[in-house]
């Protein structure tokens, strides 16, 4: 992976206050009990998880609720295999929604083709394409499977070493190219990953290189939709 | 409560405050902890490695790609028992559960339990390739799950029956006993081949016998026909009365019968024309012509073998043959109820018509000189083979009516007459000993219509070195076996053989092992 | 190349607007994605655009062994898998002119009608959520789990049984299963009093529902629907009736139908397709001691086994509608061909097109999930 | 009643010289037909022998012989029969007509064909890509389109190395054989 310690911006804003730590423990709890997960069934994993959310599982209990719209969720939950054109749609939702942001990888299919290997239409290993927290393995995981992935990763969030979502931005350039690869040159998404790094402070050398070039030869800005009545 | 439902009849608009009533009702959401699983619920992969043998049949089957062969070097690794040092190594990235690789195992080694809760952060992602042993995925016992089960083997243990002469039919000539597979039998014998390659590791020349089967089960015995000359250019006797070690080490023997690949050799070879054999053969015809000449000393299995090779390999071959005909202890060490000699003489033809030359009647030694063989080829190569035989060395075994095993073979293989006795001891317990008393039992039924032959074994009936299929057919034949005696001394009365003095034997080896009945 | 959602179409001069349903909206079955051209809230045309959940089931299973397939075949539809595995091994087993023993076709049958039942269960689920009602989703996916548990029990899945195997299936039922099964679906049947209380007795559902979606019998026929939405439009069809197959001609069950074509009909078949389920499946566990012997007919080696080259074309009654399989082989160990006629393939496709003209935006949701449209079945 | 309307369609069916008509079993019968007399045929059928639903249109790609198969499985509710009509057509031109003025929902199928084999049918209401929308390749389902070659060439794969294996490394075992080279060599390599 491309989890490089040197990559790390050293530039720490220096904290002063005594009860810091305190708050950002207590904010990193709070975030550990509420998540909402985006409600996007992927793939067939997805059927698993109505059970989950509902009585006889009761995922609500531990604060997991989904949420319709990408823009306020927190978790995305790739069901299973994902076709390249749902991946797209799902490299867009993942660009959206706020950081920050995690990404469970559920079904053997997330992490290397499974069922699916041979097929020409999904995409065989996930963290290729954009970076992933947990994987949770079956295929398909059963609820109490389900379940116990997302008590890890909100134990993982409430020890504060959920952060794979800056291996995003601080590797930009290796996923676009990822993407690339699979979708084309010219592939690219309305939004604007590199403005939003500079933004959490998490530009580093690997953030802009080759394949974010070529993006920005053919990148499109979004122009706002005339309204007419 | 009625069947159908009127739309028109609109219920109570309070209806759904049916909840309510739910409130008084025990909760039936489970415990954030996970269930245990069904009995035969198919988590994640165990594997018995005592059991596993390496065969990789389950790599096979997965219809994922998800298994590995990991070799394990502290393992046994003994083609010859028929084990790898090979197990499985799943990854979850790719397997489906669908227990495909259970059901298959030859062994039943492979099972699933009644784990399924794995969860792995990115950087542990290693942790999807498992390589799986009688514990569970993280070292707990959760039980076993989905097992082999007798509904589900999808392993075909039994063989095709196999047609035999009656003994009352047999046992007065040296026709051959078994009739040899139908096309159909054939076909249905090879489908049981799971395609291990036990067999080629384990055979002492190598023959590309899960090639061969695969093709009789495609019905092409030609293209079967051309894998066993890849590496044997005996098939016709190998067919017949090979060791098959093979068969010992098959995989699927190891819970049921293993494929009977000698019979299967024997029906390929025998499907096929010999017409056509020998264009078949001849495909491996060298492309050039090397130059070198290379004389061969003996044409028996070794001689010939060589010599064919050698002949693929582009050289001129000389066979030098003392006897009048090729095919050595072959031809002359074993009964033509086993192999006739028409098969032997087709292998033979094969092999000459690949270029060898084949001088009969020459005697190195007396016809030839072997200064004059190195002077005529490049390399001279011997095979002599083993013609002597061995001699019990107990008193009185020296009398002209004891008779050695090779010897004995050969004078009755050719024909040579040494008066059949109306009465016979064979001593020993092996293959050897079964085609003599048996020989004999076809020789006396021919001259005195009755057989009287002792079979003087050894080892306990339990482990008798000869083939329990050769005991059997014995039995029916009408020899007596007695198992656990040693020979002690010859009575000798007036130069006439009048008995055989036994002992009880207790054990066969020394503490060292070595050869020392007691 | 971006994804069309995002394409900045300029809008015609006119009070018309394309909205996109889908692949990731809550009122969408599935990953599937439905366009619509709306004026007002007025639907003026819609366009299906599948695609999300394509794997190439149908050239993934050109490269795999006979029996391989037999892991595959039920992830086509995910809420209702059993049907997909018995009609392939039925498919394997009529190329093969195989005989299947009487006691694994019983129990195909009742594993056939038990997912039936749990699909029904999901199905009243959705349709109750796009009517803003969750407590049916709730209830039903609790009373599927209690048949998922069943499955589980009986091969050692929930989702995904590969029970099945040509020839027959692959064990037999655990000691005390068929009083287990029994007593669940006796549960499950004084549940269904509550569900008629919560939704088809309740008015909010009624009015919700009725004259919503209309479909009369002739677009029906056109249209090509099958299943509960066809007896929906009064047209008692079934395959396990008029095209038996297993062992449903020996069953008695009766074809419920409605006469209305609209949303609410269609679930109302369903419905009373639930007390239809339960009398099959009594039957089943009546019959099912008394019918001893073998479980599965001998089947040759999966390594190396042909299938004598032929094609055939074989149906069954999925939750949906009219499950087929056309299977060519050409003598090989891999089938040459298979290909998956879906039920959904017509319901989500040209049906919903047809039946979203002129229909309420906020409807669309509702009528999709009331045709059982099952994305992954059209995707394959 | 029906029997009889079954017996009058096969007598009938057999009469005509152009097809090959087959009665597989009560409820299945296969005729092949040339692919010009496929439209008047099931016109035929469906007019004057209720055979009003199309349950499917499948396409086999037989490549050896250059040619495409289509088959047209039509079931009549009265007759409680299901018709296969079978016919061939040349892999070259790869265009036929649509039965769409026949069977109106025949539209998915064909459309369907259309981006899974490339054939092209005339008078299909749309043969627009449907679910492979974003694929540029050639038609998937075609024989020649090697899927698995296509994935190698555009993914990569997990590249595990787990403690264990390192373990073993050492003592000289390790990865034997890989699933891929197992799964189709079946020990044709020396």
């Amino acid at each position: 992976m491309m989890k490089n310690l040197e990559n790390i911006p050293v530039e720490q804003r220096r904290r002063t206050n005594p009860l810091a730590h305190v708050f950002d423990e207590f904010m990193a709890f709070c975030q550990s009990r509420s998540l909402f997960m985006l409600h996007y069934c992927t793939g067939c994993g997805a059927v698993e998880l109505p059970p989950v959310m509902t009585s006889r599982f009761d995922g609500e209990r531990l604060g997991i609720s989904p949420m319709v719209s990408p823009r306020q969720a927190d978790v995305l939950l790739v069901t299973g295999y994902v076709s390249v054109k749902t991946l797209k749609r799902v490299i867009l939702t993942y660009e959206q929604m706020p950081a920050p942001k995690y990404v469970v990888g559920i079904c053997s299919c997330t992490v290397n083709g499974g069922m699916y290997w041979q097929s020409y239409a999904t995409a065989k290993k996930l963290s290729d394409y954009m970076p992933v927290d947990i994987y949770i393995a079956g295929c398909m995981p059963r609820p109490e499977a389900v379940i116990s992935g997302m008590r890890d990763l909100m134990e993982k969030i409430r020890t504060g070493k959920a952060d794979s979502w800056k291996d995003y931005f601080r590797n930009y350039d290796h996923y676009l190219g990822q993407q690339q690869r699979l979708f084309g040159p010219k592939w690219q998404t309305p939004t604007d990953i590199i403005g939003e790094a500079e933004h959490y402070g998490l530009i580093t050398k690997n953030t802009r290189g080759e394949h974010t070039r070529l993006l920005e030869e053919h990148q499109k800005r979004l122009e706002p939709l005339e309204m007419r009545l | 409560m009625s069947k159908r439902i009127d739309w028109k009849a609109l219920g109570s608009i309070l209806s759904p405050l049916k909840n309510v009533q739910f409130l008084a009702r025990p909760a039936i959401t489970e415990s954030l902890e996970p269930r245990v699983a069904a009995p035969n619920y198919r988590g994640f992969h165990l594997n018995a490695w005592d059991e596993c043998i390496g065969c990789s049949t389950c790599q096979k089957v997965c219809d994922n790609a998800a298994i590995t062969m990991v070799k394990v070097p502290e393992l046994p690794n003994d083609p010859v028992k028929g084990v790898r040092n090979l197990r499985p190594a799943i990854d979850y990235g790719r397997c489906c559960w669908c227990a495909l690789c259970v059901d298959i195992c030859p062994t039943a080694s492979i099972s699933l339990s009644r784990e399924y809760v794995h969860t792995c952060f990115e950087e542990e992602i290693d942790s999807y390739f498992m390589l799986p042993r009688e514990q569970g995925m993280h070292g707990k016992d959760y039980g076993k799950g989905w097992a082999k089960s007798e509904d589900a083997d999808m392993v075909d243990l039994h063989r095709q029956p196999m047609e035999e002469v009656a003994p009352e039919d047999r046992v007065d000539n040296f026709e051959e006993i078994v009739a040899g597979f139908t096309r159909q039998q054939a076909i249905l014998e090879a489908s049981r081949c799971v395609q291990c390659g036990m067999c080629h590791d384990s055979c002492p020349t190598h023959m590309h016998a899960p090639e061969y089967i695969r093709a009789i089960w495609q019905d092409d015995v030609e293209e079967a026909v051309r894998q066993m000359y890849r590496s044997n250019p005996f098939s016709h006797v190998c067919g017949r009365v090979c060791t098959h070690r093979c068969e010992t080490a098959c995989s699927i023997g190891r819970r049921g019968e293993p494929i009977a690949i000698r019979w299967l050799k024997r029906y390929a070879m025998d499907a096929v024309p010999h017409e056509r054999i020998r264009e078949i053969v001849a495909e491996q015809k060298p492309q050039f012509i090397s130059g070198r000449s290379i004389g061969i000393i003996g044409a028996g299995p070794a001689g010939l073998t060589a010599a064919f090779d050698l002949a693929r390999q582009g050289h001129s071959v000389t066979v030098y043959e003392a006897l009048a005909e090729a095919g050595g202890m072959t031809r002359y060490g074993i009964p033509y109820y086993r192999l006739p000699p028409e098969a032997l003489d087709n292998d033979v033809d094969v092999i000459v018509s690949m270029g060898v030359e084949i001088r009969y009647n020459t005697r190195v030694g007396s016809d030839i000189t072997m200064e004059e063989l190195q002077r005529q080829h490049d390399a001279v190569l011997l095979a002599i083979g083993l013609q002597m035989g061995r001699s019990t060395r107990i008193p009185g075994s020296d009398h002209a009516r004891v008779f050695r095993a090779v010897d004995l073979l050969r004078m009755a293989g050719a024909g040579e007459d040494f008066e059949t006795p109306r009465q016979a001891i064979v001593i020993g317990g092996g293959n050897v000993a079964m085609d003599i008393a048996r020989t004999l039992a076809r020789l006396q039924k021919q001259h005195y219509h009755e057989v009287k032959i002792t079979v003087l074994a050894m080892e306990r009936e339990a482990d008798f070195l000869a083939d329990p299929v050769e005991i059997r057919e014995a039995r029916e034949e009408g020899i007596h076996i007695i198992d656990a005696r040693g020979p002690r001394e010859v009575m000798v009365e007036n130069d006439e053989l009048t008995g055989l003095k036994t002992w009880r034997v207790k054990a066969i080896f020394d503490e060292q092992g070595r050869f020392a009945p007691t | 190349m971006r994804p069309e959602n995002y394409e900045a179409k300029r809008q015609p001069p006119s009070n018309e607007f394309e909205l996109n349903f889908g692949p990731n909206h809550p009122g969408i079955e599935g990953n599937y994605a439905f366009r619509v051209k709306v004026s007002g809230d007025i639907v003026l045309e819609g366009k299906a655009d599948a695609g999300y959940l394509h794997r190439g089931f149908e050239k993934l299973m050109e490269n795999r062994l006979w029996i391989q397939n037999i892991a595959i075949t039920p992830r086509i539809c995910v809420p209702d898998p059993v049907p997909m595995e018995v009609i392939y091994c039925l498919s394997v087993e009529d190329l093969c002119g195989q005989e299947v023993p009487a006691r694994a076709q019983w129990l195909r049958v009742l594993q056939m009608e038990m997912s039936r039942f749990a699909a029904y269960l999901f199905y009243f689920g959705g349709l109750g959520s796009t009517n803003g009602m969750y407590t049916p989703h709730y209830w039903g996916m609790a009373d599927r789990d209690l048949i998922l548990d069943l499955f589980e029990e009986l091969c050692g899945g929930r989702v995904y049984h590969i029970y099945n195997i040509p020839g027959g299936v692959r064990r037999d039922i655990p000691d005390g299963w068929l009083e287990r099964v029994s007593s669940t679906f006796d549960y499950l049947e004084s549940r269904l009093k509550d569900y008629d209380d919560l939704v088809f007795r309740n008015q909010v559902f009624i009015r919700r529902t009725r004259g919503i979606g209309v479909l009369n019998q002739q677009e029906a026929l056109e249209l090509g629907v099958t299943g509960p939405n066809l007896r929906a439009c009064g047209l008692p069809f079934d395959v396990r009736r008029d095209d038996p197959y297993l062992v449903y001609d020996q069953l008695d069950f009766d074809l419920p139908t409605e006469d209305a074509g609209d949303n609410l009909a269609r679930a109302l078949v369903r419905r009373a397709d639930l007390f239809e389920i339960l009398r099959i499946i009594r039957q089943v566990i009546k019959a099912l001691p008394d019918i001893d012997g073998p479980i599965r007919a001998p089947i040759p080696n999966p390594l190396a086994w042909n299938v004598p080259a032929g094609e055939t074309y074989q149906r069954v009654e999925s939750s949906k509608g009219e499950l087929a399989w056309y299977v060519v082989s050409d003598g090989g160990d891999k089938p040459y061909r298979a290909h998956v006629r879906g039920p959904s393939q017509t319901h989500a496709v040209q049906v919903l097109e047809h039946l979203a003209k002129g229909a309420r935006l906020e409807d669309i949701a509702q009528i999709m999930f009331s045709l059982d449209a099952c994305p992954p079945e059209v995707d394959r | 009643m029906s029997k009889e309307l079954a017996r009058w369609m096969d007598d009938l069916l057999q009469e005509i010289d152009t097809l090959k008509f087959e009665r597989k079993n009560e409820r299945r019968v296969r005729v092949d037909v040339d692919s010009k007399s496929v439209h008047s045929l099931l016109e035929l059928l469906r007019g004057r022998a209720s055979f009003v639903h199309l349950s499917a249109i499948s396409c086999v790609d037989w490549i050896d012989e250059g040619q495409f198969e289509l088959v047209y499985h039509i079931w009549s509710y009265e007759m409680n029969t299901l018709v296969s009509v079978h016919t061939r057509i040349s892999r070259d031109s790869c265009s036929y007509i649509s039965v769409y003025d026949i069977f109106p929902n025949c539209a998915f199928y064909e459309r369907d064909i259309h981006e899974m084999y490339g054939m092209y049918f005339e008078g299909s209401p749309c043969m627009d890509k449907f679910i492979l929308t974003e694929w540029d390749g050639p038609p998937p389902m075609r024989k020649d389109f090697d899927s698995e070659a296509w994935v190698n060439e555009h993914f990569d794969w997990q590249d595990y190395h787990p403690d264990w294996l390192q373990e073993l490394e050492t003592q000289g075992g390790g990865i034997a054989i890989h699933p891929e080279e197992q799964r189709f060599s079946r020990r044709n390599k020396e």
